[in-house]
């Protein structure tokens, strides 16, 4: 069936398409019956009992009519409850998800998203196996953010300090963008990322070599590997162009006046920045990192070290 | 009632004082039964607490009609008007806390862990820390800590029930999944189960499974 | 107090000079017209930040505005159209003038009180623009916790402000309804008050009830602000859903104190220039009514999304969609009055049509965001963002101007250019239809609200709006200097222009300082006083 | 009608009203509205107090463990004497006893002041415990983690319930100063009734507070 991007409704990629489509489209037509019959109601009147002598007087003062009224008030209500049981039945169908899931545990923060698997593995895009129910363990870090997938016709709120669940099955591979759709300040519009959808065979290769990101790496190596993972480069640059943080490009080695007076950017200095972000803040720059305390393990620390030291 | 060359109603002065003596009588019964020990009485195969509490706030409801019907003098008005913007108040908030109790009380019946609430910080200084399960504080978020005098008392919570770092074979199948969402519950408003006391998490002494993040 | 000499026939204009005396008075009708200038103020204050993100969106890039500005600018977009325009807005300037003439009385039942709510007006506009110099406020107009609970002085600053902004809307209320109450002429029966008045009572129930709910929640994010008591902040273990029901508890209640006023002067210049009286009296004076009591109950549909526990959603819906009877019983009215009458497509008329054209579609784009399943798609996307617009610019606005040049020569005592003024009304129509329905579409194509950089498949979608806004923004602009033109013109603008049929329309414009030679004896319905068209 | 012998002047109705008996009323419905927006405005936050009470019951119960439920219970005994006096101040307004009015609003007055007397002494006992909301919370032996929000809760509800008594206070001195400029009877005693109507609300609200507050727990 085709799936493509149709006038109103985006590209169909998830189950939850045949709850939400016919609903819309339902509607839709209804609601062009009733804007239809209203507008050439008016235009037929004003047409045909325009003044055309200045004291042309109305022809029948007509004021009410019960039946009709009565009509006009229990039509709408008769419709109106219809459309409230589809809606229900579809938004129950689309809040509990089927049993067995399969979970994966979403990190909003300022401005990006970051996805953990059960077996470890963390990425910054949202990568799923097709045809399988996949539920998301929703926290934010921060403010309110929002989780909205157009093709999946999904959206649910993520709110800091608790889990909020969202579910749904994709029905084709392919890679669907997710929007941030709660205002959430300075680059809530830059709080994009994706969905990609494998089949089950590629999901578990890539799941396999994806659990242990730093096998086989050189800790530089894993550095720049966790530097697009961790959300790093929403902030920080590493081409030396000033972004909401300082750029990493020539960082090491360098002597920064911070808000606690002037300091030599070596090891315990990023480590430090790392984990208590607003201990020494270079001037010029508003302390919104948040910590990366419990997030960030050792070894990951350690590369991200390494991998800033090559840059030159 | 009132007569028409002079505006507005005398409320005879018996009334006033009446109402006054009644009231104060009323607030010592109330600050009385308020003060009466219940659970000493030792019965308990019905909660006197809440029976306390219903009849405390019937008194004061009590207390509130005496005074809007007699010293305010909404009894005595010809006019029903000022009676129905006076009541009209009560439907609207009773509106505003049945809505809002729906959404707050009902929250977590699909999906149990968004009732978790982690990582909150809470000003109030913890004397012995195991008392509250494991509120280990290495987990502490030091976002923008609230510059409070106390030591932030960091509440780690567990990660919601179906997220345990299992080994990874076993992330695939979901074995024990306590938090089994129902198959679709009929959430038709029929009588809610006993208002399930939504004590945060951190009074249930969980096994603190650690965060799904990676191990430190 | 100066001793000025007046006797009851000196229209209230050249009543007294001087600004001291504009600015002390008690007279309902200059207080009407000193609200309507500092709203139409206001209303292109508000335009032009519009206009400014609008020209901004024109390509996905940057055009000349930071992220932060334009988040700045939609903040105070929302902000001083929501609290300093549409709310206020047909209540205070038109339904402070009309009002009293329309019920046969001298002046509102407590003008020093009214006085009051416009100095409270004044206070909280200059609290809010001076929340713009404070900082940058880039909360939104919906200023949710936690976002709203960073400490940032502008935020503070703008909270004070709707503080302040909501005691003036409550205490219009409160006049309007004592007024309604207690000063009818005699013999004018609550059947014999003109439609408009009863949307202004039924505007006066929502802003005495729900009013105080935004005082509350604003003292709590200001609490939450300075001692961070923990109700809201999710940090402290806060729940912001809870600041979600208090805020949309007013702000529901809000968005019907915008809309129903606009009723009323829909069903008074339909009636008016179809030569008829009203169809079905009783059922549209009841729907007002039952919106206001409606409006109270349907506040969830905001939080749909937000987490809230599937009862709640279910019962709001359900909720939400007996809203829609009420709308629906008055458009087909409006509908049912047009026929067989004599219809004489003027200025007011051309923009009460273009009302009903606009509210149908923001009725309709409404209730297909009450089914739970669509809304979850459609929710904080262009498509809410054109249905408030189709409702409270569309809808409210349009019926704000077309009761401004319905009741001009009443007001002013001059005429305004009949043909100047229908261009404009037709551009304003144009203007406004490619402004916004291109956004529906662009809505349930999945674009966000609130969105500086925006996917490239919605350029085209935002460059149709954007040429909209022009449109819009010239045929309103042409609109108001019309009216500004009348002010020059010698000609002085008969009683009863329209031969219309309300009782404000037999005393002579501009009206006297007691409106009335002596107080009329109403004896029938209130479309019903003959006087010959001048 | 009580002889003038105060030789005041007498009330003369407004120009817009057509009698007094008319203007009476508009004032009393437009008391009674504005005193509904005032519930409403406390209704809400008791809304959100029964609302944090059904999310936390237990950090409810410590926090109002906490209260003293004495003091309570003398600012309510201040708060119904002092609806007494303003309740015998209209009564003797209608009289047309001029003297006896001010005496009532006075001894009214001064049971206000006792009660706010007896508020100041609390928030000073708790800023002694350092039981305050928020980031001022320096309390000792609490348990719950959440009792700091009750707090937050009983200082915002306090605190606008005393900011509204000084409003009444402050209405009683304006019908003082009126009881001087303008003579009161049974055709005229409207600023009288008005103020001791705001003073009823305000034990309407205490009357609810006071339980809610100290006595559930």
């Amino acid at each position: 069936m085709d799936n493509s991007k149709t006038f109103w409704l985006p590209e169909k990629a998830s189950t939850f398409v045949d709850t939400v489509d016919p609903a819309f489209n339902l509607y839709l037509w209804i609601s062009i019956f009733f804007f239809g019959l209203i507008i050439i109601l008016i235009t037929v009147f004003t047409v045909k009992y325009l003044r055309r002598r200045p004291d042309q007087l109305a022809t029948a003062q007509i004021t009410h009519n019960l039946t009709l009224e009565l009509s006009w008030t229990i039509i709408p209500l008769i419709i109106v409850m219809g459309l409230f049981f589809l809606g229900m039945k579809g938004f129950l169908h689309m809040r509990v998800a089927p049993a067995g899931y399969m979970q994966v545990n979403v990190k909003a923060q300022k401005w990006s998203w970051g996805f953990e698997y059960p077996s470890g593995a963390i990425n910054d895009t949202l990568v799923v196996p097709v045809n399988t129910p996949v539920k998301l363990a929703m926290t934010s870090r921060d403010v309110l953010h929002s989780f909205f997938i157009p093709a999946f016709r999904t959206k649910a709120d993520v709110i800091p300090n608790r889990y909020h669940a969202l579910w749904f099955q994709a029905t084709r591979t392919g890679v669907f963008p997710v929007q941030c759709t709660q205002y959430c300040g300075t680059n809530h519009s830059y709080m994009l990322t994706a969905v990609k959808v494998m089949e089950p065979e590629a999901y578990e290769e890539w799941l396999a070599n994806a659990s242990d990101p730093g096998k086989g790496k050189t800790p530089a190596q894993f550095g720049e590997v966790l530097y697009q993972k961790r959300g790093c480069n929403a902030c920080h640059s590493v081409d030396g162009s000033k972004a909401v943080g300082p750029s990493w490009k020539g960082l090491f080695g360098r002597q920064e006046n911070t808000s606690a007076g002037s300091v030599m950017v070596d090891e315990a200095y990023i480590r430090e920045s790392m984990l208590q972000p607003a201990a020494k803040v270079v001037t010029g720059f508003q302390p919104v990192m948040p910590t990366f305390q419990g997030v960030l393990s050792d070894r990951e620390v350690v590369a991200i070290i390494e991998y800033i030291k090559t840059l030159k | 009632m009132s007569n028409h060359e002079y505006p507005g109603h005398a409320i005879p002065k018996s009334t006033i004082v009446g109402s006054y003596f009644t009231l104060v009588f009323l607030t010592a019964i109330m600050v009385g039964l308020s003060r009466l020990n219940v659970e000493r009485l030792g019965i308990d195969w019905i909660d006197l607490h809440a029976i306390k509490t219903c009849l405390i706030m019937g008194i004061a409801l009590v207390m509130g009609i005496i005074v809007s019907m007699f010293l305010m003098g909404l009894r005595y008005e010809s006019k029903l008007l000022n009676l129905t913007i006076f009541l009209s108040n009560f439907v609207f908030l009773l509106i505003f806390v049945l809505f809002t109790w729906a959404d707050t009380s009902f929250r977590g019946e699909v999906d149990p862990s968004f009732n978790q609430k982690i990582n909150y910080t809470s000003p109030v200084k913890e004397e012995a820390a195991g008392e509250h399960g494991a509120a280990s504080h290495e987990g502490a978020p030091a976002q923008t800590a609230p510059a409070s005098a106390g030591p932030a008392q960091a509440v780690q919570e567990a990660a919601p029930a179906d997220v345990k770092t299992v080994p990874a074979a076993e992330a695939a199948a979901p074995a024990k999944k306590d938090a089994a969402p129902a198959a679709t519950k009929p959430s038709a408003p029929s009588a809610p189960a006993a208002a399930k006391p939504a004590a945060p998490a951190a009074a249930k002494p969980a096994a603190p499974a650690k965060e799904a993040a990676p191990a430190h | 107090m100066i001793a000025h000499v007046h006797h009851e026939n000196i229209n209230y204009l050249k009543a007294s000079k001087g600004l001291k005396n504009w600015l002390v008075t008690v007279d309902h009708k200059r207080i009407g017209m000193m609200y309507l200038a500092s709203i139409l103020c206001f209303f292109i204050a508000g335009g032009t930040f519009a206009g400014l993100f609008r020209f901004e969106l024109w390509s996905p890039l940057k055009e000349f505005l930071t992220p932060d500005q334009y988040n700045q600018f939609f903040t105070l977009h929302g902000v001083i159209m929501v609290f300093l325009v549409v709310v206020p807005g047909i209540p205070a300037a038109l339904g402070n003038f009309i009002l009293p003439i329309q019920i046969g009385a001298k002046d509102l039942a407590f003008p020093k009180l009214n006085l009051t709510s416009l100095y409270l007006y004044w206070i909280g506009a200059a609290i809010a623009l001076y929340s713009i110099v404070a900082g940058h406020a880039d909360q939104g107009w919906t200023m949710y916790a936690p976002y709203s609970l960073s400490r940032n002085p502008a935020v503070l600053w703008m909270m004070i402000a709707a503080f302040i902004l909501g005691f003036s809307s409550i205490l219009t209320g409160l006049n309007f309804i004592v007024t309604m109450h207690n000063m009818r002429a005699p013999g004018m029966t609550w059947y014999r008050m003109p439609l408009f008045l009863w949307a202004m009572y039924a505007t006066g129930i929502m802003q005495i009830f729900a009013t105080p709910v935004l005082a509350i929640t604003l003292l709590l994010l200001l609490m939450e602000n300075f001692f961070g008591i923990g109700i809201f902040d999710p940090a402290l273990g806060g729940d912001p859903l809870l600041m979600q029901h208090f805020f949309w508890f007013y702000s529901h209640p809000a968005v019907y104190i915008i809309v129903v006023p606009g009723f009323g002067i829909a069903s008074e210049v339909i009636a008016c220039f179809s030569k008829k009286d009203i169809f079905g009296y009783r059922f549209v004076a009841y729907s007002s009514v039952a919106i206001a009591i409606i409006g109270f109950v349907v506040w969830g549909h905001h939080m749909f999304v937000a987490g809230q526990s599937e009862l709640a959603d279910s019962i709001f819906s359900f909720l939400t969609f007996f809203t829609a009877v009420p709308s629906a019983i008055k458009v087909f009215n409006w509908t049912a009055t047009l026929y067989k009458g004599s219809i004489e497509l003027r200025t007011p008329m051309l923009y009460a049509l273009q009302f009903l054209f606009n509210f149908t579609i923001g009725g309709l784009t409404g209730i297909i965001l009450a089914i739970l399943s669509v809304d979850i798609h459609l929710h904080d996307t262009y498509f809410v963002v054109s249905h408030f617009h189709y409702v409270a610019m569309g809808s409210t606005m349009i019926a704000f101007i077309a009761g401004i040049h319905y009741w001009w020569p009443k007001m002013t005592g001059k005429m305004y250019n009949e043909t100047v003024g229908q261009i404009a009304a037709i551009l304003v129509f144009i203007g406004f239809n490619v402004t916004f329905f291109v956004q529906l579409i662009m809505g349930s194509q999945g674009s966000p609200r609130r969105y500086y950089h925006y996917m490239d498949q919605f350029q085209i979608h935002h460059q149709i709006s954007t040429i909209g806004f022009v449109i819009l923004a010239s045929g309103l602009f042409l609109a108001l200097g019309n009216l500004i033109a009348s002010f020059f013109n010698k000609s002085v603008a008969p009683a009863n222009p329209w031969g219309a049929k309300t009782l404000e329309w037999q005393t002579d414009s501009p009206p006297p300082l007691y409106n009335f030679k002596e107080t009329p004896v109403v004896t029938h319905g209130p479309y019903a006083f003959e006087t010959e068209k001048a | 009608m009580a002889t003038a012998s105060t030789g005041l002047p007498e009330h003369h109705v407004a120009h817009h009203f057509d009698s007094a008996d008319q203007e009476f009323d508009s004032v009393k419905t437009g008391m009674w509205l504005f005193l509904a927006s005032e519930i409403m405005m406390f209704g809400a936050l008791f809304v959100g107090a029964l609302v944090f009470m059904t999310l936390h019951p237990a950090a409810f119960r410590e926090g109002a463990h906490h209260l003293d439920w004495r003091m309570g219970a003398i600012n309510t005994f201040f708060l119904l004497t002092s609806g007494l006096t303003m309740g015998l101040a209209v009564i003797a307004a209608q009289a047309g006893q001029q003297s006896k009015v001010r005496a009532n609003i006075i001894l009214s007055l001064v049971l206000a002041s006792g009660f706010l007397v007896v508020k100041t002494i609390e928030y000073s006992l708790k800023i002694h415990h350092g039981t305050l909301p928020g980031r001022l919370w320096h309390g000792e032996g609490f348990h719950d983690p959440f009792v700091h929000v009750f707090y937050g809760f009983y200082f915002v509800m306090t605190g606008l319930h005393g900011l509204h008594v000084l409003i009444g206070m402050g209405l009683m001195i304006f019908a003082l100063i009126r009881s001087t400029k303008v003579r009161f009877n049974r055709g005229y005693f409207t600023p009288v009734e008005m103020v001791a109507l705001y003073w009823a609300l305000v034990d309407l609200v205490w009357v609810f507070l006071f339980p809610l507050l100290y006595l559930i727990g």
